[in-house]
């Protein structure tokens, strides 16, 4: 797959025909294994006594017989613990919900927000769908490549940040807008995006949510609608009814 | 003859050359001798490597195994064949394995009992 | 349809069609035309040429009309193909209409084949194809006999129908009466059977090979060196399904006085 | 796949089982009330069907068949291909006949406009991205998408894209030495997926990515290793999942198809041995509810290379200098002939596993003619009490079928995986569908199901027997209840003793059980001839030969594996070796007379339930290999004791005299006198020993080479060097 990759990307250049035409800056395009030296069946990988309590605790959310539906909060949280998603965590976790370990590995390439390979500490997804595209992500993104002087795809050497391109995050009223870890940073510029990688940079964490000092999904300025109490039952019924 | 076929068409079945049994005899007969004549002038031209007697034998029971017929029509269809055959001697269409394949020599006879066909390997 | 319909006046019309025998019998058709179906716009199905159709039916129930005696059945097989299905008696008379009369004029004999179907009572069918050079139409004669029964040599009509029934002589054992010359054609001499029978087996009784003691070619009974090949190409779905039907042939009525 | 996990896991939950059925799949439980049926209109014709009936099943009522590429009879239903959409009449969208029950008054119509449109955007998605590789494709000719789009695909393509950006490509995996992937070509059906899953229970093979990326494939560097695992080759629709060692070596039409028999394990398998020009080049298997369904284990399949493989092609004679020397048969049977004439009573023969029916009887009578009845075969079962002489004592009395029907297996001393995997595989269909129990009692070996293991100390049977085990009343309570014994347990030296406990357990457990026929003691055999020699009246075991110092002539029918060695055998003994193989037998023989093969004659093989089958002539033995009754039927001829049968029809008239049921093929006759056999063995007193049971085929890499065949066969090599080689993998 990395030699057709490697083709696909020699092709492109001399207008050949492509071979491949899976996305390739995406950050988990390959959907097989292969044992590297930071992922290999044999890395260590065991969850923390805090999160090993968790996992009771989810574990006790499912009855008897659909443990395996734990198997998503179960993967989450060893890549929370890990920063990515080793092989040797979805040996765990198949362990623990005693199942055959390919079940675990079907969930784990399914979901694209299990990262199946190292990452920076901060993941920056920026959203190019058609809504923040129009308010302007491609400046986004182009800033946020140069202040990090890496391409969609790859990670700083710092190991600190990892930009993808991202499909639509919901938040298209907010556009545009980027996702950092767990956090959305909305209604941005290109100089709110330098300032809240500046700011990340130094420790920090930025303020999440809407940078044009919005609260959250409201018009600027004042609502245009829905700006007297809620009338009561029989609001527009007819009277004789 | 064939207007005649023609009229007996709608008593019975169609006869092919003879109508009743005794003609069909005459017919075969008729054949026999005209093969017997023959016989010599096979031997000579296809430079075989039998005797008259040996065809004239050969001859015999080529006729010999359908000596139990009885169907007219079916005594006329071997006539037309025999006839056809001895046209092809006659006139050297044949070649000389032809003729001496009516002799057979070159098959064997196929085992019969349990070993020997064992040993050779044959069902 | 009225397309059709048009089209067929206007034929009617015509000078060029006008003297044609087979043509003449149009005008009466046209009730037989106008029952058919849609016109078939499938691109990869033969169009059927509904008015060579019903020329040819109307000529086929002429024929029937004037041989009353010998013509069994009359039919149209594969949309427009006129077939005569005649008594192995009335096979000359048939033919000798077919080449002489001024309406019909198949001058041309293109083919005499056999078929066998031992399940039947006559287990051979004789086909005749005729083709009329006047009129541009083809019809088929049909008739029927078995192993036992001669028919009568059409080469009395037909000089070129010599070697069709020697071929056929040869290949499934028909015996022609009459004919100036009966003998083999494809076989070997001496060779026993028939191989166009359906009972003749595929691989023959004898082979045939040079010996090399006795100096000449040798016939044996035969061992096969080779096995067949089967084909099993079975598959649980109907690969064709538009042919599920039965036969296209349809059979044209006559009357019968 | 997810319900049947489910079901397992409530088993100890606080919902019993029964609270669970109403969410099973249709094959489980108990046959309730019947419903009323429904019925249903197919292209116009109405059909009367159970409540839950899909739309595919009914259509197949009335002869139609559904076009699908997922859905499969024996698995569990996906839906996921769509190619089964018909119309059904007043329902807007075409529905997915395989997944869809029928409901009431339903016209489908599986003809229609709609129908026909859906098959054909469904077949041209599906071939957007499948390559066109068909004349390269080992699939082809046997191809359900080429079949399919041949019937129901679009005329035309309309498929532009290939300058832009082409088709999908997927990598090929490597999952063994029996299976070749060429996963670009995959459909994604998911059949071996379920195969893998539900029937072989290795959950190795999965879907991984999403989308168009999805992929199937076993995600880590693995093996897809199962005793079963061929039969995923006969699920893919498409050429994804091919015979590696038959790869590009026929076209379908070009092979010619026999019907026969497997003989490589007592299963009795049922196969069509597909040949070419005089050559076995694969063997598939042929359905047959009654036996292996439709499925076939590896062995039986791939071991087909070792028919070519040390075979005796010729008659030989060992020489002055000790060496093998080959000479024609004349020879070979006239020498043998005059040892045999010289030896007088003292001749003694074994019959191997392999040996047929005809061949056994055709030795006895020429041994018993000579006055000797030294004839046995080369694998032991307890002779002492009623031993062999009663049919229930050495049969699967239960037949194979009806074990998935269990809700209990008693195991005694077997790995009925590796011994026996189709019946290993109806006893996890009984524990997926059936909520099945099993027990174990010998080695703790892995059957691909969960058990409970009961030790393997042999006197546990009798603590059971006695009631002194908790496990007696769990059996007692069982309603269908079956006691599988194997072949090792019986084989020990105390094995009688062991047979006899387990007949008396059979014996009180049978007491309990109202279901009619339903028979608790079940021997399993591991050799194909075994039952028939026990039949005809061959003494098992080669003791009697072993302890016979007078013995001068030896003659071994095929037999190889628990034969005496030279050593045990008197200085003058002469061995004669009839077989097809080059193996121990033939090593120590001073004669050899080359036999045929299984796929080389037609013979009848009894299997262990007791059911009659025979072999037919896919191709003619190889050299101067003759059928081996032919040849004892030879030599009868040369010693002046002429057998009284010339073909193969006599032969089958003197089978019927000794065993009517031998030629009554595909039928199995039952065994019975279960309680006579009982008495007569508790006439004889023999113990069960302390050593605890063991069985000779403990882990997957035993299963492959197990006899002649296979041992000569370079694919089972290479699949006991895979699953080693996936030992010391981490995966």
């Amino acid at each position: 797959m990395f030699a057709i990759k490697q083709i696909g990307r020699f092709c492109n250049k001399g207008l050949i025909r492509n071979l491949q035409t899976t996305a390739a800056v995406q950050h988990d395009a390959l959907f097989v294994h292969r044992d590297t030296a930071e992922d290999n069946p044999n890395v260590e990988f065991e969850f923390t006594p805090e999160n090993q309590k968790r996992i009771e605790a989810i574990l006790s959310i499912y009855p008897d017989g659909h443990k395996r539906a734990a198997m998503i909060p179960l993967l989450d949280l060893a890549q929370r613990q890990y920063g990515w998603l080793p092989l040797s965590a979805m040996h765990k976790v198949a362990d623990i919900l005693e199942l055959p370990r390919m079940r675990v590995y079907e969930v784990a390439t399914f979901y694209t927000m299990f990262i199946r390979k190292p990452i920076g500490k901060n993941h920056i997804q920026v959203c190019t769908t058609t809504p923040c595209w129009l308010r302007g992500s491609d400046e986004i993104l182009q800033t946020i490549k140069c202040q990090l002087g890496i391409e969609v795809g790859e990670t700083t050497k710092d190991k600190l940040f990892t930009l993808s391109e991202v499909e639509c995050l919901g938040a298209c009223v907010n556009a545009p807008m980027v996702q950092i870890n767990d956090d959305y940073y909305e209604d941005l510029t290109a100089d709110d995006a330098c300032q809240i990688l500046n700011d990340i940079k130094c420790g920090n964490k930025p303020r999440a949510g809407p940078r044009n000092g919005r609260y959250a999904a409201e018009p600027i300025g004042e609502p245009t609608s829905l700006k007297c109490e809620p009338p009561g039952p029989g609001f527009g019924v007819r009277s004789d009814l | 003859m064939a207007s005649r076929a023609m009229n007996l068409a709608q008593r019975q079945v169609k006869p092919i050359l003879s109508l009743d049994q005794d003609e069909a005899r005459k017919r075969a007969i008729n054949l026999y001798r005209a093969w017997n004549k023959q016989l010599p002038f096979i031997v000579r031209h296809f430079d075989i490597p039998k005797s008259v007697e040996q065809c004239r034998q050969i001859l015999r029971e080529e006729f010999t195994k359908h000596e139990n017929l009885t169907d007219v029509r079916v005594i006329d269809m071997l006539i037309i064949k025999g006839q056809m055959e001895l046209q092809e001697s006659v006139n050297n269409w044949k070649q000389k394995g032809h003729i001496m394949s009516y002799f057979k020599e070159t098959i064997e006879p196929k085992p019969k009992d349990f070993l020997s066909k064992f040993l050779q390997g044959v069902d | 349809m009225a397309l059709i319909f048009r089209q067929v006046i206007r034929n009617l019309r015509s000078p060029l069609v006008r003297n044609q025998g087979t043509a003449r019998y149009i005008s009466t058709g046209q009730s037989c035309l106008s029952k058919t179906e849609k016109p078939e716009t499938r691109p990869t199905v033969r169009k059927i040429n509904l008015i060579q159709k019903g020329q040819l039916t109307e000529f086929g129930q002429y024929v029937a009309e004037c041989l009353p005696k010998y013509i069994q059945k009359v039919q149209i097989a594969a949309g427009d193909e006129l077939e005569l299905l005649v008594a192995p008696d009335g096979i000359i008379p048939v033919l000798e209409f077919l080449k002489d009369h001024h309406n019909a004029q198949f001058a041309c004999l293109t083919d005499i084949t056999a078929m066998d179907v031992p399940s039947r009572d006559y287990r051979f069918e004789l086909i005749y194809n005729l083709l009329s050079l006047r009129y541009k139409t083809r019809i088929r004669v049909k008739t029927y006999t078995d192993e036992l029964t001669p028919i009568e040599s059409s080469c009395s009509v037909y000089k070129g129908s010599n070697w069709y029934e020697r071929e056929i002589w040869d290949m499934f054992g028909v015996f022609f009466a009459n004919h100036p010359d009966l003998r083999r054609i494809l076989t070997d001499y001496g060779f026993q059977g028939h191989p166009l029978r359906k009972d003749f087996p595929l691989s023959g009784y004898v082979e045939v090979r040079y010996d090399d003691e006795q100096k000449r070619v040798v016939i044996e009974p035969l061992e096969l060196a080779q096995e067949f090949r089967k084909f099993d190409l079975s598959a649980p779905w109907e690969q064709f399904p538009n042919f599920r039907k039965e036969s296209t042939t349809e059979e044209v009525k006559i009357n019968k006085q | 796949m997810l319900r049947i996990t489910v079901q397992k896991a409530l088993k100890g939950g606080f919902l019993s089982p029964k609270h669970v059925s109403p969410m099973l799949s249709k094959g489980t439980g108990d046959v309730q009330k019947k419903p009323q049926q429904i019925e249903v209109f197919v292209d116009d014709k109405p059909v009367m069907v159970d409540p839950g009936t899909t739309v595919l099943q009914a259509a197949a009522m009335v002869g139609v068949e559904i076009p699908r590429f997922c859905y499969h009879e024996r698995l569990a239903v996906a839906g996921n291909c769509r190619m089964c959409l018909v119309e059904v009449e007043r329902s807007p969208k075409p529905v997915a006949a395989c997944a869809m029950p029928v409901m009431k008054g339903w016209r489908i119509k599986t003809n229609s406009e709609m129908t026909k449109k859906a098959r054909e955007g469904v077949m041209e998605f599906l071939l957007v991205n499948h390559p066109l590789d068909c004349p390269i494709c080992d699939q082809g000719g046997e191809c359900d998408l080429q079949d399919q789009s041949m019937a129901f695909g679009s005329d035309r393509s309309r498929f532009t894209d290939i300058e832009y950006s082409g088709k999908r490509a997927v990598e090929d995996k490597d999952i063994g030495p029996l299976i070749k992937t060429i996963m670009t070509r995959c459909i994604h059906c998911t059949r071996c997926i379920r195969f893998a899953s539900e029937v072989a229970g290795i959950d190795d093979l999965g879907t991984t990515g999403r989308g168009s990326d999805m992929q199937v494939g076993t995600y880590v560097e693995k093996f897809f290793l199962s005793e079963l695992s061929g039969n995923v080759i006969d699920l893919c629709p498409v050429g994804a999942l091919t015979s590696k060692p038959y790869s590009f070596a026929a076209r379908p039409w070009e092979i010619r198809r026999t019907d026969s028999i497997d003989v490589l394990d007592a299963i009795g398998s049922n196969i069509v041995v597909c040949t070419r020009t005089g050559e076995v080049l694969r063997i598939l298997p042929r359905v047959n509810e009654l036996v292996n369904e439709e499925w076939l284990s590896d062995k039986a399949r791939f071991a087909y290379d070792g028919l070519k493989r040390q075979r005796l092609i010729t008659p030989m004679l060992r020489n002055g200098f000790g060496e093998l020397e080959p000479v024609d048969w004349e020879c070979a049977l006239v020498s043998v002939g005059k040892k045999i004439l010289k030896a007088g009573k003292n001749v003694g023969a074994i019959a191997g596993g392999m040996a047929e029916a005809e061949a056994l009887v055709a030795l006895k009578d020429l041994i018993n003619k000579i006055g000797s009845e030294k004839v046995c075969t080369e694998h032991a079962y307890p002779t002492t009490g009623s031993g062999t002489d009663i049919r229930s004592s050495y049969l699967l009395n239960n037949k194979i079928a009806r074990i998935e029907e269990a809700d209990l297996v008693l195991l005694i001393g077997t790995n009925t995986r590796l011994e026996a995997p189709l019946l290993n595989s109806r006893i996890r269909k009984g524990y997926v569908h059936n909520e099945t129990q099993i027990f174990v009692i010998g080695p703790k070996v892995d059957l691909r199901y969960d058990y409970t293991h009961l030790g393997t100390d042999p006197g546990v049977i009798k603590d059971i027997e006695y009631g002194k085990h908790q496990f007696t009343t769990v059996l007692k309570r069982a309603k269908k209840p079956v006691i599988i014994v194997g072949p090792d347990a019986l084989s020990r030296p105390d094995g009688a003793g062991i047979l006899l406990h387990i007949q008396s357990l059979a014996k009180i457990i049978q007491a309990c059980v109202t279901e009619p026929d339903w028979w608790v003691l079940n021997i399993l055999h591991k050799v194909a001839g075994q039952v028939a020699a026990l039949d005809i009246g061959y003494t098992p075991g080669t003791k009697s030969i072993v302890q016979d110092d007078s013995l001068k002539v030896l003659y071994l029918l095929g037999a190889d594996e628990n034969i005496p060695c030279r050593k045990d055998l008197p200085k003058d003994c002469f061995v004669i070796y009839q077989g097809h193989h080059g193996d121990k037998g033939a090593c120590m023989a001073d004669a050899v007379l080359p036999g045929a093969a299984y796929t080389e004659k037609q013979a009848t093989y009894v299997n262990t339930e007791g059911r009659a089958q025979q072999t037919t002539v896919a191709v003619t033995p190889p050299g101067f290999c003759r059928e081996d009754w032919k040849i004892i039927r030879a030599l009868s001829d040369i010693i002046g004791k002429t057998l009284p049968y010339d073909n193969l029809d006599q032969i089958r008239c003197r089978l019927e005299e000794i065993a009517p049921h031998l030629t009554r093929y595909g039928d199995a006759e039952n065994g019975n006198f279960y309680d006579v056999s009982l008495d007569i063995g508790k006439q004889s007193n023999v113990e069960i020993e302390t050593d605890p049971l063991c069985v000779t085929q403990n882990c997957l890499e035993d299963f492959y080479m197990t006899d002649v065949i296979s041992r000569a066969s370079s694919t089972m090599a290479k699949c006991v060097s895979a699953v080693r080689q996936q030992k010391s993998s981490q995966y």
